[in-house]
């Protein structure tokens, strides 16, 4: 097949190009987003192109800032909102919770106020308790969102351009920091929306966001070492998950591994395992395994976030765990710290 | 708009029609509350209506406003539907939200009425958003945003004077001063002059001190929609008012020991419609009648079925 | 045994009215503290008794009010913090979740900020969607805050207690409108913390906040016309929940039914799901029961709201559900609507 | 608070050393920033040092400050321990906070820094908070905390000086205003005046325009800090400056298309550390043995182990 290589951050710029080229009313708004940096680059050139009356730069004022977007909407124009630190948009909690994700409903329909909104999630480089934060669970848990989490510079694009065509209400994309710089072979394989990102029989591993890339890294692995076959679901929606896809997987495997960038205490771990044993009730053949961050805030040391950040190395060991009863370090293979280390460090894709 | 081609004495009296008709609607949901008919909070405005009445008497259909949980006299002043909002706090599916909304949610996109919150000051900023659109669509819209004075007290408030100004945004932002947040004097949690506080922005400021005065409340919104509406930015209208009854419900609250009655009673004698038996004479019946029809409607309106419950999330 | 009555309320007053009085570094602040109304009755006569220097009206400005306590608490003092709904706190997760959570954690222990917030949720009389939302789930999914809901006068007096003289951090306490004019007899039972407040042995029922009175209803029901057995575990604590309550319980029972006042996506009946199957895997012999709100938006209309708020009509008939392989409502007793909505109007107590 | 009995030109020397000594620190981290044991964003004051040192002369040790990710300057400059900053920094279980704070949360409580955070505008109401603390504890601290000028964008800002002048706080607002927000111009985000602004909340504001005179800074804040201890609320210090160096990392921004180097070249014109190569010389080794001490502790100091992960939560 032929190959074409896009970095998730240009493919985010792309996107977002063709939205406000392609609709005269789209607007971008946030902080940043006529600066040198451009969000990652990837609000780099917008507001040369097409002017400082679609590209606005914001003041550090972010329940306003969502609530401006939600009278832009109201007002006939589609917003793009970038949020830097998803953390930052806990200032705007109320205006997306108790405003935006209530406003079709609250008014019986009258009224609808579509737009998309960016935050970047996610480790790099000592980011510490403020400025790593993946709050998909929050966002999920009161109706009237839809929240994402594109793993690849496909599905952001897709999911973009779906939030813009199809999509009613606000879209929220959460997107890691780390993925920006990964690039993709964008001709490889063409997945819009919840999807199966590898097929295999043995163990179904659950993912999000980059989590995805791990499943990935990790399946490859054991495949290699073991000749174990892992079956990696993209999970892509995190509101009105795609339940189905999951469930048609357990038949095969009956075996879950969930993979998640945020805590599993009241997140997504947690509504994937309510959702399986209801609507799988006796799919699963042992318990879960949970990859996640454990329960603390966020610790700046580099000597902590490896033991806070979960990598792929424990997704392998959790696929050891669930496959070999007696399961014993010695006679499996297990990458090395470093190896795992490096993998971030120096292999981007394409993937 | 229209007013503007009318007599004095004719636009006094669309004014005072206008500002009794809010009254009554008013008067008779609380008469009629202790049936249970309305099974939701009511926040009335009985005494502020010129507020309303008077800015919207200068707003075109196609200007928006948006308002708070105390909403009635901004919607009816709006040119909202009175059926609709009557079966909407019936809690009918008749009503403009299938009952969703109720009174604290007041909505009309055929006249502008662009929602109200029960959350202080969020819709400020969905106002300043508005004008924003307004602004970059280029037509010579212009938005309005209700609020009382103790919702400047929260941040985004600050934001949106910043964000107004700074883009020169087409923006009315009126402040309905009654002095109270629920059973708190004002004074007791701001410490700030409005008129101060909105010139730092070089946001233009003006202040009615009887806001009973529906003409000079016109007056003073003509003069600045006007400007607005020619491009030269964000004003301010600060508008001194009295509710009568109290925060939540048909009742009052003199007597919970915050306010006076005396102070109630030095309002009312400045209310026109206090003072002008022969004009409220001149509209009452024909008012009452078209209460009589709207509650007619809303009662033999049906109600919401388990099958809407799930309708419009996302 | 003695009897001595005791609302809600009242508990809430004569607990608050205590801290202050036996700690002089209580400080009391919110919106509405000093106002006749007094939060519900809660704080009535307190400004009186304990000056405005010890008692703070507080402007209409939720962020910064979260970040004042922080500071009190900084600096020495510990306050209690009232919303009289708790969907204002959405106003101020940025100061809970981005400062007060992290605060001990951030600083290597440096640093701590105990306080005591007090906040109003669920129905009563066409609240709508701004004025009756459940965000337990919320503030327990990021580490840090510990949540409670109190059940009754006895849980709230004594978990007060608890907060101020064993906890190092902020405790949030989510208190049912309803509960506030409920009465207890004090004298009856004296349980504090995670408890079976009923004890029992066909199914369990694990409740929040005024579901614990919705499934005692409800036990009480079925026992009477059907002798089934339910045990009732009052979970009280949100964070860090105590689940070896639940699995003692279900290893005796096998079934499971959770009854919460929030969205169970994502949220308390998830949660409880994920633990019960981690850690008790093979104890359920059928798919768990949810009982709580549908995942949409408060409606206001009291002919919707009679759909989206669960009832205790609706435990009673998760329990059939589950006891009863061909449940027919024919040959089961139901209580009909109106002695469900007749229990709400004048049933209140003593419990 | 001993500085009031030396002569004045110790008082110059001492502030000299001060501002130098923070200089040499942020330097220093800068260029041993490659080397990667610093593994996480840095945020320098460098240019900014004499707002912090100006201000924290004339604080005694029992007041309090709070601060932002940019703290360097203001966690030394309160008398912050440099070997725990150090260690911390490098991410060291030695550090203040076990190496889970990092450069932008310092904190020492033993002299009254009381955090900072990357949250903008967060700390603002905590000093707010510590100040009503203070006026009920009866006792004559006073609380100080700087941020920058785009951090009264923030809604919370408004929020604190209304509560702040409402029950007269001993606060001192101390905004450090490079008229930068990262890359883009305060102009271009903000649409009022902090004079004007300040004012309408009834608190006493003053400004310094040339915030590299330290002396000047110092005075100013002892004016200030003298009445706010008398109990005469709360005051605002403008002080005008400039960052030399990026917003977050040891590099330059001129070059980016948004600030000049001839802007960055006026602002060094007056910066007395380069203007004074005798005093420079007179500090310089002691300073700088100082400094390689704590480089040298961190250096040597253990990582925090897996174990401290799930400490000191709720
Ligand atoms: C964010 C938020 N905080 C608190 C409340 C509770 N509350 C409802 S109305 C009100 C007073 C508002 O006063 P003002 O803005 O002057 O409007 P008025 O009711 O006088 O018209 C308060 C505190 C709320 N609805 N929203
Ligand atoms: C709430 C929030 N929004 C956005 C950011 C991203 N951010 C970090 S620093 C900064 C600029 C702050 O400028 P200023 O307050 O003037 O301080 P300076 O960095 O110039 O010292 C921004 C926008 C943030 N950290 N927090
Ligand atoms: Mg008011
Ligand atoms: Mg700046």
């Amino acid at each position: 097949m032929e190959q074409e290589y896009l970095t998730y951050k240009e493919s985010a710029r792309r996107s977002m190009h063709a939205l406000l080229a392609n609709f005269d009313d789209t607007i971008l708004l946030g902080q940043g987003v006529s600066d040198p940096i451009g969000i990652f680059g990837t609000t780099l050139g917008l507001i040369k192109e097409f002017g400082s009356d679609r590209v606005f730069e914001m003041p550090i004022a972010e329940e306003s800032m969502a609530g401006i977007a939600i009278g832009l909407s109201l007002n006939g124009f589609y917003p793009i909102q970038t949020h830097i630190r998803a953390d930052f948009m806990l200032l705007s909690l109320n205006q997306l919770i108790n405003s935006a994700a209530k406003y079709r409903y609250m008014y019986g329909g009258m009224y609808e106020v579509p737009m998309l909104i960016r935050a970047v999630i996610g480790r790099s480089w000592g980011q510490g308790p403020q400025h790593s934060q993946s709050i998909q669970s929050t966002l999920s848990h009161f109706p009237g969102l839809t929240v994402i989490m594109p793993s690849s510079a496909q599905q952001l694009e897709a999911a973009y351009l779906e939030a813009r065509e199809k999509r009613r209400g606000p879209v929220i994309s959460l997107e890691h920091r780390l993925l920006y710089d990964y690039s993709f072979n964008i001709r490889d394989r063409n997945p819009a929306g919840p999807t199966v990102a590898r097929y295999g029989t043995d163990v179904t591993i659950v993912a999000t966001s980059i989590m995805v890339i791990e499943a990935l890294r990790a399946a490859e692995w054991v495949f290699k070492h073991h000749q174990i076959s892992c079956e990696v679901i993209d999970l892509h929606r995190i509101t009105n998950i795609d339940i189905e896809i999951v469930i048609d997987s357990l038949k095969k495997t009956s075996l879950v591994i969930i993979a998640d960038t945020g805590y599993r205490e009241f997140g997504v771990a947690a509504e994937l395992v309510r959702l399986i044993v209801e609507q799988g009730f006796s799919l699963l053949g042992k318990p879960p395994e949970i990859v996640t961050p454990p329960h603390c805030p966020t610790p700046t040391s580099h000597a902590l976030e490896q033991f806070f950040y979960p990598t792929w190395g424990l997704i392998v060991e959790k696929i050891y765990k669930l496959l070999i009863p007696k399961f014993d370090v010695t006679t499996y293979a297990m990458p090395s710290r470093s190896t795992v280390a490096e993998s971030y460090l120096q292999f981007k894709g394409p993937f | 708009m229209t007013l503007k081609i009318i007599n004095m004495s004719d636009r006094y009296e669309n004014l005072f029609r206008s500002t009794l008709r809010i009254r009554r609607i008013e008067e008779r949901i609380a008469s009629i509350y202790a049936s249970d008919r309305i099974q939701s909070p009511i926040h009335l405005s009985i005494g502020q209506e010129a507020v309303s009445v008077g800015v919207c008497a200068e707003l075109s259909k196609e200007d928006l406003a948006f308002g708070t949980y105390r909403g009635h006299a901004l919607y009816l002043a709006k040119g909202g539907d009175l059926r609709l909002m009557m079966a909407e706090l019936f809690g009918k599916v008749t009503g403009f939200a299938k009952g969703k909304a109720g009174s604290m949610h007041l909505a009309d996109s055929a006249v502008g009425v662009m929602g109200c919150s029960a959350i202080v000051g969020s819709t400020i900023p969905h106002a300043t958003g508005a004008g924003l659109a307004a602004k970059i669509a280029g037509n010579d819209q212009v938005v309005a945003v209700f609020f009382g004075e103790s919702a400047t007290n929260q941040g985004v408030f600050h934001e949106c004077l910043n964000f107004a100004t700074l883009h020169r945004l087409p923006v009315l932002f009126v402040c309905e001063d009654n002095q109270m947040a629920i059973h708190t004097l004002n004074a007791d949690i701001t410490g700030y002059s409005l008129r101060e506080l909105v010139s730092a922005y070089s946001i233009k400021y003006a202040a009615v001190e009887n806001g009973m005065d529906f003409i000079h409340i016109a007056n003073r919104a003509q003069s600045s929609i006007t400007r607005i509406r020619r491009g030269e930015g964000p004003e301010f209208l600060h508008v001194h008012t009295c509710r009568y009854v109290q925060h939540v419900g048909p009742g009052t609250d003199v007597g919970f020991g915050v306010r006076s009655e005396a102070l109630i009673n030095k309002w009312m004698a400045k209310d026109p419609l206090y003072l002008a038996d022969d004009l409220v004479k001149k509209f009452i019946s024909e008012i009452n009648a078209e209460i009589d029809e709207a509650i007619d409607f809303a009662d033999s309106s049906e109600f919401p079925g388990a099958s809407q419950l799930l309708e419009d999330i996302s």
